[in-house]
């Protein structure tokens, strides 16, 4: 197909697919399999005595490891949140939605999770808020067993309550 | 603390790459899409094959392209009895730098000898086509020995 | 220049999966190690810097989280080379010589099992004309290996002599990955793996983690009864492409070798990164290694190939190999990139 | 330190979405060249080349810096390549200076780039690895609550990021190398544009760049032959800490204050608002103006926006900040850095064209990255330290 007069290349297709087998690790394991329990599990620092959740097994301003595990409740507050517009490439998700910076109680560390069950524009930082689990059956290993929170109606924390986690 | 069995998931790092190739990769290519190889002199005068954008040694810009042979002499080898999945032959064959005629460099690609008897350094081999061509290195299909066509 | 000596090194053993510790978990006892070696605490660190590679694992930033591992806190001075950790070992020494701190922890890891290291090692390779066609790292090293031998310089068996003296090597070496006693004749009955490479000739898949304290003038002086000092250290890319270099010599680690100093005496150790027997052999004759050196006696990358991290234990173990007096003047290589293509040369003495 | 070093020579690429024109190759040799040219060198005048850049997967090259030796004449050369994350520019940057303050090499090329067209960043950013957490929708998604942060702290006017992005998109009308050269920007045009990460709009944003810039950096008797006015390295500063800890401040992170400390402590410098006469700062949301104001000491603890708000961080303020148009206008990730680094250089040079700041003679360039956890900053000067 020699045909000659036709356009120069200028770019070219290169597909790179590369596959692995990705461990979790000890402290993560422990943790998701605490969630396909309905669990949250946290881990307390030797030195800092802070409560890390998710767990990574260590402390990163320790540098030691943490295996002390403390159990969490599956409410707590909003610390900050955006309200995004951008579709979640792989997450069937109206929008917009909340993504919110969640301070579990016992918590000294916040993780992003969603708001739902309540207007975008009425999310407050400082609100308290609540797990909303997906039906048992649908559980495994996965923080996504909570499909999001929601307010539980309790008074606002005060902003001195959360400002360190900003 | 309890000894729990680790989780372990796949995990896939998958991209289609789309590369813009500038002037020089990109008529090479299109020499390939055209069923013609073209390669590049460089700064001490050798021709480089594939040509490559800028000199390997003195880093100056190259632009004189020069049409080489569509066969040449395997410079070294090595033999894959089991292919890997994304490799140009599904069945065992060579990995050779394969010196073109009119080259000064040698360039890698796969050589169809289909028993690793047939191989050895110094043998000649041909460019085999692929049939349907975009532009692409893997325009060659591979090279197979020259006595066979 | 400024004298700067390796004071410490620990490593982890080397692995063919570590299954149970993510990068953090693996990383941590080795930091702890290294610095209880060097009778430092964390806020003794001056600088901090530390080699790995994203795609082993398939995850952008890597590093960032591996930065856990040394408790950043309060904030440190600190940086990361997306390469072998001993090239992180040499910014280190830079930062060193610049002068404005006196200590410095290189860390390194890699863990090659998740992926299929053979095949992702193509990436190294030109996007558009080479890694397309996914030519695997072991017959990269296989084409090499032809060219010497098709050169006459050596012979299999000169290969499988290197294989065999290195897994005997590694049998006094706890963290070595592969080790035996079994000699170079049985050896090369073994078929091919990519010709003329056999299995024993190429290096193990390996996960690991290592790290080093440099400290410079009276701060090593302090922290080390026999400090390895750091008398020369040099690094030297060539072009990648196959077909235009010789790849049956090493002109970069000649070159490297020369700024170091290694010509300036004899060595009585050399800890050389060559993760195929062969290559060995191009770099003593590159860097000019004759027959009464005692070359990786920790057994080198055939017995433990942690990726990013191979070369930084090589520097290590000639350390190792100055600090309990088993040696005075120590060489260690390091390499990167497809057939040997970048070098790095480090000369320490006693 | 043994040895003064300077910048003797600065290059850029015109930054846009896509360099269809150009090979990864390409791309770096075209700042390369412009620096050496700056310079009045040529390749063999180079003793090391240092590279830095994000994420492999932007490109799907793992370690292209071996691939890139020999368009950067690296061949027979020490190189090195950095990866810090986004601060990677600035941080090459500094191993690049310490060669040559340390006395090791004269002249050292350093480069900084990101091909980001070769796929997608949103994708490589984002890449989903089991186990962990789902992120959410990229780096806005991340950034936004921190600004939320920031405004609720502050007590700063809603409209503080409208007015860094309009400053910026107007500065970068002076700046030919820009990606975004948008002509009718205006209050109302970005109010008006898509809330995409509330609080952040779609016009706060940074957009995606393909780009490289790059330095000549020498010693002393190299800047003396230079033929251009050097920019005098007078002090060079990194801070990183934990990406999450507990109890971060992650509004005002410690290491920022700590490494601007640092670099004033160095360089001598006591009021760093009066003292330095311009910043080419990494703000690639605009809100990050104010914040980055406190974190690096411009402005007291809640009082950043007030500098957006007076003018004085406008290129006719008394503090102009990216008088380049900054990342908002500009932002191949890894190159984003070195590129603040080089604008501060060619301030001090005069050299900076349209957006040259009158009088400019000393000048910071800042960067930061991860989750604004990794800072690298140097300042630069037109007099001799």
């Amino acid at each position: 197909m020699s045909q000659v007069a036709s356009e120069p290349v200028t770019a070219v297709e290169t597909p790179i697919r590369l596959q692995y087998r990705y461990t979790a690790g000890h402290a993560t394991t422990r943790f998701l399999r605490a969630l396909t329990e309905g669990r949250l599990l946290g881990q307390r620092c030797p030195r800092c005595r802070k409560v890390y959740v998710p767990p990574r097994g260590s402390c990163p301003t320790c540098g030691v490891p943490t295996d002390e595990e403390v159990p969490l409740a599956d409410r707590g507050i909003v610390t900050s949140f955006c309200i995004v517009n951008v579709p979640f490439v792989g997450h069937a998700i109206e929008m917009p939605y909340v993504a919110a910076s969640v301070l579990l109680d016992g918590a000294d560390i916040t993780f992003q999770h969603l708001v739902q069950e309540i207007p975008a524009a009425e999310v407050r930082m400082g609100m308290r808020i609540e797990a909303v689990w997906a039906p048992r059956e649908e559980w495994g290993p996965s923080l996504e067993n909570i499909r999001h929170f929601r307010p539980t109606g309790e008074p606002d924390a005060a902003f001195e309550a959360y400002k360190e986690h900003l | 603390m309890a000894v729990t069995a680790v989780l372990s998931a796949d995990h896939v790092l998958e991209y289609p790459y789309k590369r813009s190739v500038g002037p020089v990769i990109g008529r090479f290519l299109t020499g390939l899409r055209d069923g013609r190889i073209e390669g590049i002199r460089g700064a001490d005068g050798r021709v480089l094959v594939p040509p490559v954008e800028y000199d390997p040694f003195t880093a100056a810009p190259l632009d004189e392209f020069v049409e080489v042979g569509s066969s040449g002499v395997v410079t070294t080898w090595c033999w894959v009895a089991e292919p890997r999945p994304q490799q140009p032959l599904e069945r065992p064959f060579a990995w050779a730098l394969i010196r073109l005629d009119g080259a000064d460099t040698a360039m890698l690609h796969a050589v169809d000898a289909g028993d690793i008897a047939r191989m050895r350094t110094g043998m000649r081999v041909a460019v085999r086509w692929r049939t349907e061509r975009t532009g692409h290195i893997r325009d060659i299909e591979s090279f197979v020995p020259e006595e066979r066509r | 220049m400024r004298d700067v000596a390796v004071v410490g090194f620990a490593q982890s053993p080397s692995v063919r999966r570590e299954d149970s510790r993510n990068e953090v978990e693996m990383l941590m006892p080795v930091v702890e190690e290294v610095l209880a070696e060097s009778g430092m605490g964390r806020e003794d660190i001056g600088f901090t810097v530390s080699g790995s590679c994203d795609y082993l694992a398939g995850v952008p930033f890597s590093f960032v989280s591996a930065l856990d591992a040394v408790g950043a806190w309060p904030p440190i001075q600190e940086s990361h080379v997306e390469m072998d950790g001993a090239f992180a070992l040499y910014e280190a020494w830079v930062r060193l010589q610049h002068g404005d701190v006196d200590t410095a922890l290189v860390y390194a890891f890699g863990k090659s099992s998740p992926g299929s290291l053979r095949d992702l090692m193509a990436l190294q390779l030109d996007p558009y004309c080479l890694a397309p066609l996914w030519p695997d790292a072991i017959s990269l090293a296989a084409l090499q290996a032809r060219v010497l031998l098709d050169s006459g310089r050596i012979t299999e068996a000169d290969m499988a002599a290197v294989a065999a003296r290195s897994r005997r090597d590694a049998r006094d070496n706890p963290k070595a990955q592969v080790s035996g006693d079994r000699p170079a004749e049985t050896l090369l009955e073994e078929p091919y793996l990519v010709a003329p490479l056999r299995l024993h000739d190429c290096p193990p898949v390996s996960d690991g983690a290592a790290a080093v304290v440099l400290a410079a003038g009276d701060a090593a002086r302090r922290t080390s009864a026999r400090p390895a000092w750091i008398r020369g250290i040099d690094h030297r890319i060539e072009p990648q492409a196959l077909g235009v270099r010789d790849l049956a010599h090493s002109p970069s680690t000649a070159r490297a070798a020369q700024v170091a100093g290694a010509g300036r005496g004899p060595v009585d150790v050399a800890e050389l990164h060559a993760p195929f027997s062969h290559q060995e052999l191009i770099l003593r004759e590159a860097i000019g290694i004759d027959g009464g050196v005692a070359v990786n006696p920790s057994g080198g990358a055939l017995a433990a190939n942690p990726m990013m991290v191979a070369g930084l234990i090589r520097v290590g173990e000639a350390a190792r190999r100055i600090h309990d007096g088993s040696a005075g003047r120590a060489l260690a290589h390091a390499t990167s990139g497809p057939c040997l293509q970048q070098n790095l040369v480090c000369v320490l003495e006693a | 330190m043994a040895e003064r070093c300077a910048v003797i020579g600065i290059g850029q690429t015109k930054h846009a979405s896509a360099r269809k024109d150009l090979s990864i190759a390409g791309l770096v040799r075209e700042a390369a060249i412009r620096a050496l040219d700056d310079a009045q060198l040529s390749w063999a005048d180079v003793d090391a080349v240092v590279i830095g850049k994000a994420p492999d997967m932007f490109e799907g090259v793992m370690m292209p810096e071996l691939y890139l030796a020999d368009a950067l004449g690296a061949a027979g050369k020490p190189m090195l390549r950095v990866h810090t994350a986004g601060s990677v520019g600035g941080s090459t940057a500094i191993v690049a200076a310490h060669l040559v303050q340390a006395g090791i090499h004269r002249r050292v090329l350093t480069v900084a780039f990101e091909k980001q067209s070769d796929s997608d960043p949103m994708w490589a950013l984002t890449v989903k690895v089991p186990f962990q957490l789902p992120v959410v929708a990229g780096a806005g998604g991340y950034f936004a609550p921190i600004v939320r942060g920031y405004i609720r702290r502050s007590g700063a006017p809603a409209d503080i990021g409208i007015k860094v992005a309009v400053k910026d998109r107007q500065n970068a009308l002076r700046n030919p190398y820009a990606h975004l050269h948008i002509e009718d920007v205006s209050v109302d045009k970005v109010a008006s544009s898509p809330m995409l990460w509330d609080p952040i709009r779609y016009l706060e944003t940074c957009p995606s760049s393909d780009g490289a810039c790059a330095m000549v950096l020498g010693d002393e008797s190299a800047a003396q032959r230079a033929p251009s006015p050097p920019a005098w390295v007078v002090a060079t500063a990194m801070r990183s800490e934990p990406t999450m800890f507990a109890g971060r401040d992650q509004v005002n992170p410690r290491a920022g204050q700590d490494c601007a400390r640092d670099l004033y402590r160095q360089a001598g410098i006591s009021d760093p608002r009066r003292e330095i006469d311009v910043a080419e700062v990494y703000v690639p949301f605009s809100w990050f103006e104010p914040m980055w104001m406190e974190n690096l000491g411009f402005a007291a603890e809640g009082e950043g926006w007030r500098m957006t708000e007076s003018g004085a961080t406008a290129i006719d303020g008394d503090l102009p900040i990216n008088p380049s148009g900054g990342v908002l206008s500009s932002n191949p990730i890894g190159a984003s850095g070195m590129l603040r680094f080089a604008e501060a250089a060619l301030q001090v040079r005069s050299q900076a064209g349209e957006h040259q700041v009158d009088g400019a003679r000393v000048a910071l360039g800042h960067a930061y990255g991860g989750g604004s956890q990794f800072f690298s900053t140097w300042l630069v000067a037109a007099a001799k330290p």
